[in-house]
């Protein structure tokens, strides 16, 4: 077996079972902490896909912004060892169901589906390429999603303020008058 | 590529500047100055509105992400005219004092999220498509939660951003099966690339499902009225409008320009689904009492309807959609104007509470009931002219079943427009919604929809002129 | 050549006066003005009948031996087809001229006789619009030039007798009777229409002349054609007489005639006894050379439903105390009896008797009938009662009216030399030749007629002396002197020479008296009087004897049979309580109920599928996601 | 401007000038005056027409405009008359005259009273002078929704479930109608380059025998919603029974004329192949309406219940008519449609009249009123008199028309159903004279009536109006007869054409 | 270099943990942990793009690009998201999911 292969499977199992955690654990920051595992994991992946740049801003970005933003939240909102109570079992056996059924049906779908690879040669993925990719107005250009991304940031801080700013004294007291 | 190049997109960049610009006035103006700032937002955005109907160049640029044609920017001003109006019509709303300190977030979110419709409109790519389309529903849902101290707005935005995030998901689980099977995400490819296998329908359909969310049509359409209802009203008037009129101008040329090859699955799935969103939607509206939520069912059938243009992939069909759509903004910004304005005024959202309201505000019972009629098709009003064009354009590709339970579903609806317009006219209350008179910018923004309503239906021009812009697969 | 298209006006006048008085009456007139307007306008109508009559008959109708018929006037008033149009027009031929005089002569006499009758009455020149409206309706019928002319005039006969009858309308029992009277005629009538179509389906033409042309294409059609057994023709022939049972009051539809007596007793005088009822003979007599020649079937129908009904209605007649409801069965069966002449008559010749007779029987009838009931007018005027044991003794206080009266119950019983002598006999005589069962049936009630007849006479006039609050007195002039000129026609009437002038195929018809029959007719009505005379003369306890020995015959006969109520059993019953309710009911609770139905369904969809709204963020996931893979199933696996 | 649409303008106008009054007395004068110039403008129609008929023009319609619409749709908004629609205009605008006249006191929100009215109005005459299927189609939803408010804000009863029913079941009638509209539509050209809305032309192609089989039921049954065809009548009765005076009169006058009209116009004139085809189910729905709706009648109490079934009884026997196919036939069914909207116009005008004084349409709660009011009485007579088609008024010139025609059909079949149908008019004889009896004869039964005022001199101008016009055909039915007749030779012959009896 | 790992592991692998996503979302009962599960949703998104782009289009970096901008929109997507559900949490005390179902029906 190879080297390529044992770390295919060692990373999949990491995914699979800490994704399969992070959605049944009772702790919520534990299941926070799965993700972060998850999401190192599948950086681990980019790399076996010799996608470094990719590793690298899903180890930072994610695993390191979002995980951490989420972090943050659970903390403002719980308790740290606060425990869940478990959802139904009825909920849980048909989503489970409905999950299952889905999965089959992709995986089936999937493997059905005879992929054919082109023949043109694949291009060597650095740096270099990439920040020119980036900066293309051509095809294959990708400085139209990068300017459309930042204005998606943006509105989204506008957003993420105007929801949570804190309330002001007068919005309160109207608010107190409301209810 | 030259600095003209840019003028092609010359929507998303006025757009975006005008944002910008009320970012600026809103961090450097005095607060005195900042009372202004609607005023500025709004008459910014009308010099907008107008330009956009400026002759435009058109062609694809970025190498193909970005496509302009003269159907787009007709989209674009279509979504541009009935932004006006919502803009229009909540000055009045945001004079009051728990929204003074953010009105220039509320303008700043709702440019931005037409930048992205904008964008997904003119999209040559998923990419851009894909980013245009969360740019266009991550600020609307902090706007549904825009009112801070009510439990059900903060729910309006929760349930809205979970949903659209499930949604995204599916969607790009969609997006990467087709990417999977063709190689490109660049819609000219694709279309050359796509074929009928299982795998590229079940891209497909999780495609379709992630759009079906955005105009929400059943089974997907579980969010909108909880949403609906929660938002502040001119919020969903936009969400009701533009949102849904953007998606469904995107999901229609992506069927008709990308998914070409598999016409006989989409035309199925979409008989399907519309044949479910029609009667769903419609019998849910019926027990409504929140007017909200009685406008988000209705508008959830009228998806339906819409899917009827759809359907056929002909040229008349597109027509009759960004018909329909036109009409749409009007009829229904109609009608959620007169919400607006009495929950503005009076804090009263249910049918009940509009009992006898034609004897104490005839004016605004009127509004409703013809931006209501417009809604159920009732001639002479444009929403006649609109079904009318939309059943045509299914008939014509000979689905006459489809037609036929789509005429049946009118007449529910028709159903309960008559409930509201029972109440207004002839149910008799003890305590009527009292005579008031609404503020100035209502009154302009529901004259402009009453206009719209009557006018567009006797101009044909205004069909002639879609219809030559339009195209079939 | 004599031009007759000034017979127009013997239309047009009435309806002129009708719509005069109707519309305008009350405003514009004086009641007594209108009365001598309608009456004057009448009586020019009946001059212009007269001369038209001896024009027609002694100066130009004849053409080689035979009366022809003459169109006098034709206007197309309704286009159907090419062929089948409905014209107003005049027809004169003979037995529409003899019904011109027979219609204005009895017309005439009842609108004097209502200028005193109906002196005071509310509403009096509406009752004079009536009759001009009536008169309009019944000279139009007889003028008809065409089936479906006749169809039009004989409803609006009916309606005329509808409006009549229920003059006094706060009197229930009247509203109750004009009711019945033009419901059940509306029932003949539709046979009446059934049977045109048929016949204009087969023949393609409604005009009389080209229809009743013995020698004519239009007569032989359908013929061959059967349905259960009869021909097309027959079947047609029998619908329309079925119009004729119900203007003629002949069994089973005879029950609105005695309940019309309702009305005031110058329309029964007109309408009831001397025109409207005899526009079934009438009808027949104007389809003859068709039944005769190819519905034979029928005509056998129509002679024994007149027989019947004659018998029917002298046996009942027997047994009435109204004295309006004796003369009404009395009519009916004179009727039965005229009905009776033309069933048993054939096309041409001697076998034409019957029709010659029937004719003769209809003209002096009209005359003793409206001379009976307007001494019976006479007789309610001046004792205020229609019953006769409310009378007796009337001979000392109403003179004229008794000589009248008498003279009218003897030619009603046919003694000679009145004139129904000669008409009954020759009545009888064709039904001795033709069959003799009808003739034994009509031989009796020719006697059964004297009896019933003297029976009324006797009680009214005789019998016992009553004692009356007011002294009853003699009626005024204007009333009397009609009943002294119809007297005069009842007598006379009887030397018209009939037989050359309205015959079946309107030749000469060579017959006299035959001995054979004429005594033993005459002294079967003598029989009948006497036995009257025995048991009526002077109050006695005979009639009540006897009605107790048959007891049950005589109560079935009092009650008419319990026609009556087995038509309220039917229309109360069947018709209204098991079909309408039930129509009514279904139509509420089963087609509506369906309707209302989807409405709750949907409703109640609406209520059960409202879970699915939870408010569950997750629920509504869970629905996304499952719509997802079922889509995904059923287009990719299931429905490629 | 063309004399055509001036009948739809000049309601416009009206409503255009009653929106802009102040004083709410003078709206009905200015109600009464638009439309006694639309009477006006409909008497020189028919002037103009028969002009120009009699000079010899012989075009299948005459006063054709022709505006086009929607230029890629090939939609026109297209006018013209032929003697039908010449008939029917006439018709509309004498009930819609006396109409006015017969709310005169309606006092509640009286300016949109008229205005709906006018409004329901404007649709009808559009409809009638349409020779486009899409402006018809609109003209005919127009004039179905002014109903709703109509009946619903100045009704009577349960006024809001019979609005909303009447609405939702006539618009389910137009359902099936948009679909045969459409089906029609994309047949109408043999080779699909020239679609059409125009019913002339679509005319002079056969649609494909399959796809007639197709739309024409939906098109009849959707026109045969409107004519109250068995199963779909019971709208009529709630709906009648709630409806103020004017809007039963216009609707049972009129309205209910456009689902006749319609189902000759459009699904026999253009698709006389399957309707010859299928007609026999029809003809049995058809006439299960003349005879049921009859019997109906004759067990109701309410005057508007009784009427309601007889218009079911009456407007089936149009429709049953124009299913015969043949000239005389449809002649009967055009007069009849006529007659009936006179009649009916009446009737219900009356009911309104009396029930304004009696405050009951329970028959049985009334007696006697002749002698109390006689001239309201005389004319509910009258009515009455027409309905169970006594000759010399319209009723009967129209029944015989229709029998007669109906008698001419080639199939025993049809025959038979013809007696079946005649049986009606003594159904009929019943439920009138009943009504007759025991509302208007015998004695005055209750108190409170003795002194009851007669008609006032607007209700005068309304039911004489009426009369006059029942009347009038009733007397001299030929010029109608005829004018429609010449009429109905293009479609005949296209009938005959097809199907050679 | 990948030699003996099949494409189609790789999309196994991301659909399964896709449904895992899915799982969670229609689970959770805490919004921030349903958030979570969208981020396992978008991460196996990634995943096959990546597989797709490697396996068999290696010419061009559309499914890499996909990608990062997938994880720029998750992560404002997140913090919009947060910032609501911090706002439920003052409105309603909880960020139980179930309990935040004032509108319904």
């Amino acid at each position: 077996m190879a080297s390529n292969q044992i770390m295919f499977i060692l990373f999949s199992v990491m995914i699979v079972v800490f994704s399969v955690l992070t959605v049944t654990s009772r702790r919520i920051l534990r299941a926070a902490v799965y993700l972060l595992f998850v999401l190192v994991s599948t950086s681990g992946l980019y790399f076996m896909l010799n996608y470094q740049f990719l590793a690298a801003v899903q180890l930072t970005l994610y695993a390191g912004g979002i995980v951490v933003l989420i972090i943050f939240s659970i903390l403002l909102t719980s308790h740290i060892s606060q425990n869940f109570e478990s959802s139904g079992w009825k909920k849980n056996i048909f989503s489970a169901i409905a999950a299952l059924i889905g999965a089959l049906l992709s995986i089936i779908t999937i493997l059905d589906y005879k992929f054919s690879a082109t023949t043109e040669v694949a291009q060597e993925v650095n740096m270099k390429l990439i920040g020119k990719s980036l900066l293309s107005t051509g095809y294959d250009g990708y400085v139209l999603p990068f300017e459309i991304i930042s204005v998606l940031l943006l509105a989204a801080m506008v957003a993420a303020i105007v929801v949570a700013k804190k309330v002001s004294p007068k919005s309160a007291e109207l608010q107190n008058l409301k209810q | 590529m030259s600095l003209g190049t840019f003028l092609i997109m010359r929507h998303e960049l006025l757009l975006i500047t005008a944002a910008l610009l009320v970012l600026i006035a809103e961090l450097f103006w005095n607060p005195e100055k900042k009372k202004g700032i609607s005023h500025f937002s709004l008459i910014l955005f009308g010099v907008i509105t107008i330009i956009g109907f400026l002759p435009s160049p058109e062609g694809s640029i970025f190498g193909g992400m970005y496509v302009s044609s003269g159907t787009r920017l007709l989209m674009k001003n279509i979504l541009n005219i009935g932004t006006l109006i919502v803009f229009i019509q909540s000055i009045g709303w945001l004079k009051k004092e728990e929204n003074v300190e953010k009105v220039s977030e509320y303008f700043l979110l709702l440019i931005s999220t037409l930048v992205g419709m904008n964008f997904m409109i003119s999209a040559g790519h998923f990419l851009i498509f894909y980013i245009g389309i969360e740019l266009a529903i991550i600020p609307i849902a902090a706007l549904a939660a825009y009112d801070r101290y009510k439990n059900k707005s903060a729910e309006a935005g929760i349930k809205l951003i979970l949903s659209s995030a499930l949604s995204s998901g599916i969607l790009l689980y969609g997006i990467s099966m087709i990417y999977g099977t063709t190689g490109t995400l660049y819609f000219n490819e694709v279309a050359a690339l796509f074929g009928n296998t299982n795998l590229q329908i079940l891209g497909f359909i999780f495609f379709f499902a992630g759009m079906a969310f955005k105009i929400s049509i059943v089974p997907f359409h579980l969010w909108t009225a909880d949403v609906y209802e929660g938002s502040p009203v001119n919020i969903t008037s936009y969400l009701s409008v533009i949102s849904k009129g953007a998606s469904v101008f995107i999901l229609m040329i992506i069927l008709f320009t990308v998914f070409p090859v598999i016409i006989a699955t989409w035309q199925k799935t979409i008989f399907v689904v519309s044949v479910l969103t029609m009667t769903i939607g419609n019998l849910f509206a019926i027990r409504q009492q929140n007017l909200k939520r009685f406008l988000a069912f209705s508008s959830i059938s009228q998806a339906g309807y819409i899917l009827l243009g759809m359907i056929g992939g002909n040229q008349l069909g597109m027509a009759s959609i960004i018909y329909y759509i036109l009409v749409y903004v009007f009829s229904n910004l109609g009608a959620f104007g007169v919400v607006a304005a009495i929950s503005n005024a009076k804090g009263k959202e249910n049918i009940d509470d509009y009992n006898g309201l034609y004897h104490t505000n005839p004016k605004l019972s009127l509004v409703m009931t013809l931006a209501l009629f417009s809604l159920a098709g009732i001639p002479p009003v444009a929403g006649f002219f609109g079904k009318f064009f939309l059943f045509t354009a299914a008939a014509q590709k000979g689905f006459y079943l489809l037609v036929f339970i789509a005429v049946l579903n009118t007449i529910i609806s028709l159903y309960y427009y008559l409930l509201v317009v029972k109440a207004m006219f002839i149910s008799k209350s003890d305590t009527p919604i009292e005579s008031f008179k609404s503020d100035i910018s209502t009154r302009i923004a529901l004259g402009i929809c009453i206009a719209g309503i009557v006018l567009t239906g006797f101009a044909s021009i205004i069909f002639e002129v879609i219809r030559n812009l339009s195209f079939g697969v | 050549m004599i031009n007759f298209s000034y017979t127009i006006w013997i239309l047009i006048l009435p309806f002129f006066m009708f719509l005069l008085l109707g519309l305008a009456g009350h405003k514009l007139f004086k009641a007594k003005l209108s009365g001598l307007l309608g009456t004057g306008g009448l009586g020019i109508i009946t001059i212009l009948s007269y001369i038209t009559a001896y024009r027609y008959f002694f100066v130009t109708g004849k053409i080689e031996g035979a009366f022809q018929k003459i169109t006098a006037v034709n206007i197309t008033w309704l286009q159907f087809t090419d062929k089948l149009h409905i014209d107003m027009g005049v027809l004169l031929d003979p037995i529409s001229v003899m019904m011109l005089v027979v219609i204005t002569t009895v017309s005439l006499m009842v609108h004097i006789y209502s200028l005193g009758y109906m002196k005071g009455e509310k509403g009096f020149e509406r009752f004079f619009s009536f009759l001009s409206l009536f008169s309009f309706s019944m000279l139009g019928l007889v003028l008809a030039t065409n089936i479906f002319q006749m169809y039009i005039f004989w409803e609006l006969v009916g309606v005329s007798s509808f409006l009549l009858i229920g003059f006094y309308y706060q009197k229930p029992s009247a509203v109750r009777a004009s009711k019945k009277a033009f419901i059940v005629t509306r029932f003949a009538d539709l046979g009446f229409l059934i049977g045109i179509l048929i016949l204009s389906f087969n023949t393609k033409t409604f005009d009389f002349i080209t229809l009743t042309n013995p020698t004519g294409t239009a007569i032989l059609q359908g013929t061959g054609i059967g349905f259960l057994g009869l021909s097309i023709m027959t079947w047609s022939m029998i619908f329309v007489f079925m119009g004729g049972v119900g203007k003629s009051a002949m069994f089973p539809f005879h029950i609105w005639l005695p309940d019309a007596m309702e009305g005031p007793t110058p329309v029964s005088a007109l309408i009831h006894a001397a025109t409207m009822v005899v526009a079934g003979v009438y009808l027949v007599a104007r389809m003859f050379p068709i039944y005769a020649i190819s519905a034979p079937v029928a005509l056998h129908v129509v002679a024994y439903v007149g027989a019947f009904s004659s018998l029917f209605a002298a046996i009942i007649a027997c047994t009435q105390t109204d004295i309006k409801r004796v003369l009404a069965y009395s009519t009916m069966s004179q009727i039965g009896m005229m009905m009776c002449a033309l069933g048993v008559a054939s096309y041409g010749g001697e076998e034409g008797l019957g029709y010659m007779a029937s004719m003769f029987h209809l003209f002096t009838h009209a005359m003793f009938k409206a001379l009976l009931f307007l001494g019976a007018g006479a007789i309610i005027h001046a004792v205020h009662s229609n019953y006769m044991t409310d009378m007796g003794g009337l001979r000392k206080y109403l003179p004229i009216t008794h000589i009248t009266f008498l003279i009218a119950c003897l030619t009603i019983a046919g003694i000679p030399p009145f004139s129904a002598f000669f008409s009954k006999d020759e009545i009888l005589t064709a039904a001795f030749h033709s069959n003799k069962i009808l003739f034994g049936v009509e031989y009796a009630v020719a006697g059964l007629t004297a009896f019933y007849m003297f029976r009324l006479y006797f009680n009214i006039f005789w019998g016992k002396d009553t004692q009356y609050h007011h002294t009853p007195h003699e009626a005024p002039a204007t009333m009397t002197i009609p009943l002294i000129l119809l007297a005069i026609a009842s007598l006379f009437t009887g030397f018209i020479p009939f037989n050359k002038l309205v015959t079946s195929d309107s030749k000469v018809l060579e017959s006299g008296l035959e001995m054979m029959i004429a005594i033993p007719s005459v002294l079967i009505g003598l029989l009948g009087i006497g036995i009257a005379y025995v048991m009526y003369r002077k109050e006695t306890s005979i009639p009540d004897r006897l009605a107790t020995t048959f007891k049950y015959g005589y109560k079935w006969a009092y009650n008419k049979f319990y026609i009556d109520e087995l038509y309220l059993f039917v229309t109360k019953k069947i018709i209204f309580r098991y079909i309408a309710q039930p129509v009514a009911w279904f139509d509420r609770h089963i087609v509506d109920g369906t309707m209302n139905a989807i409405a709750t369904v949907t409703q109640v969809i609406s209520f059960r599928i409202r879970g699915f709204q939870s408010g569950q963020l997750q629920k509504y996931a869970f629905v996304f996601i499952t719509g997802v893979i079922m889509l995904a199933i059923f287009f990719i696996y299931l429905w490629k | 401007m063309d004399i055509l649409s001036l009948f739809v303008v000049i309601p416009v106008l009206t409503i255009t000038a009653i929106l802009f009054l102040k004083d709410t007395r003078q709206v009905r004068l200015v109600s009464a005056f638009g439309m006694g110039l639309q009477l006006l403008m409909a008497a020189l129609l028919v002037f103009l027409y028969l002009t120009a008929r009699h000079a010899g023009n012989s075009d299948e319609m005459l006063f054709i405009r022709d505006y086009l619409w929607f230029k890629s749709l090939n939609i026109h908004y297209a006018v013209g008359v032929d003697g039908i629609s010449v008939a029917m205009i006439a018709l509309t605008s004498l009930v819609v005259f006396a109409g006015i006249f017969a709310s005169w006191e309606v006092e509640f929100l009286r300016k949109e009273f008229f205005i709906s009215l006018i409004l329901l109005a404007t649709g009808v005459f559009g409809f009638f002078i349409s020779i486009d299927l899409f402006t018809m189609f609109l003209f005919y939803e127009l004039a179905v929704i002014p109903m709703y408010l109509l009946i619903g804000i100045w009704g009577s009863g349960p006024k809001e479930y019979s609005a909303m029913k009447l609405t939702i079941m006539l618009m389910g009638g137009s359902a099936l109608l948009l679909v045969g509209l459409l089906g029609i539509y994309f047949n109408s050209s043999p080779d699909a380059t020239k679609l059409t809305f125009n019913i002339l032309e679509i005319s002079k192609v056969v649609i494909p025998l399959p796809a007639q089989r197709i739309f024409f039921p939906l098109t009849f049954l959707g026109f045969g919603v409107l004519g109250a065809l068995f199963p779909f009548h019971t709208w009529s009765p709630d709906g009648h029974a709630s409806a103020p005076t004017a809007v039963s009169m216009l609707h049972a006058g009129v309205l209910m004329k456009l689902g006749g009209y319609g189902a000759f116009r459009v699904a026999i004139f253009l698709m006389p192949e399957a309707a010859h085809e299928l007609s026999w189910i029809f003809i049995i729905l058809t006439s299960i309406s003349v005879v049921y709706g009859a019997f109906g009648a004759i067990a109701q109490k309410d005057l508007k219940y009784i009427n309601a079934y007889s218009s079911v009884s009456h407007c089936g026997l149009v429709l049953f008519a124009v299913l015969m196919m043949n000239q005389t036939a449809m002649n009967g069914a055009i007069i009849q449609m006529i007659s009936h909207g006179l009649m009916t116009a009446l009737f219900f005008a009356l009911i309104g009249m009396l029930y304004g004084r009696t405050h009951t349409r329970l028959i049985n709660e009334m007696g006697g009123l002749m002698k109390v009011i006689p001239f309201l009485s005389v004319c509910y007579v009258i009515a009455g008199l027409a309905s169970l088609g006594l000759p010399g008024l319209s009723g009967f010139v129209a029944e015989m028309t229709i029998f007669v025609g109906a008698f001419q059909h080639h199939e025993l079949f049809y025959r038979i159903v013809t007696i079946m149908a005649v049986s009606s008019i003594v159904i009929t004889a019943v439920y009138i004279l009943r009504v007759i009896a025991i509302l208007l004869l015998g004695p005055t039964t209750n108190e409170h009536f003795e002194h009851l005022p007669d008609a006032k001199w607007f209700e005068k101008i309304s039911v004489i109006t009426l009369i006059g016009a029942v009347a009038a055909i009733g007397l001299v039915p030929f010029w109608l007869s005829t004018m429609i007749g010449t009429s109905l030779h293009p479609i005949i012959n296209k009938i005959l054409a097809l199907n050679p009896f | 270099m990948n030699s003996g790992i099949p494409l189609q592991y790789f999309l196994i692998l991301a659909t399964v943990m896709f449904f895992t996503g899915v799982y969670g979302f229609l689970t959770r009962r805490n919004l921030i942990t349903i958030l979570m599960s969208v981020e396992l949703i978008l991460n196996s998104v990634n995943i096959n793009f990546l597989a797709f782009n490697r396996y068999l289009y290696p010419h061009k970096l559309e499914g890499m690009f996909f990608s990062v901008f997938v994880i720029a929109v998750a992560a404002s997507e997140a913090a919009v998201a947060i910032a609501i559900i911090i706002n439920i949490y003052r409105r309603f005390t909880t960020i139980n999911v179930e309990d935040v179902n004032e509108m319904k029906f």
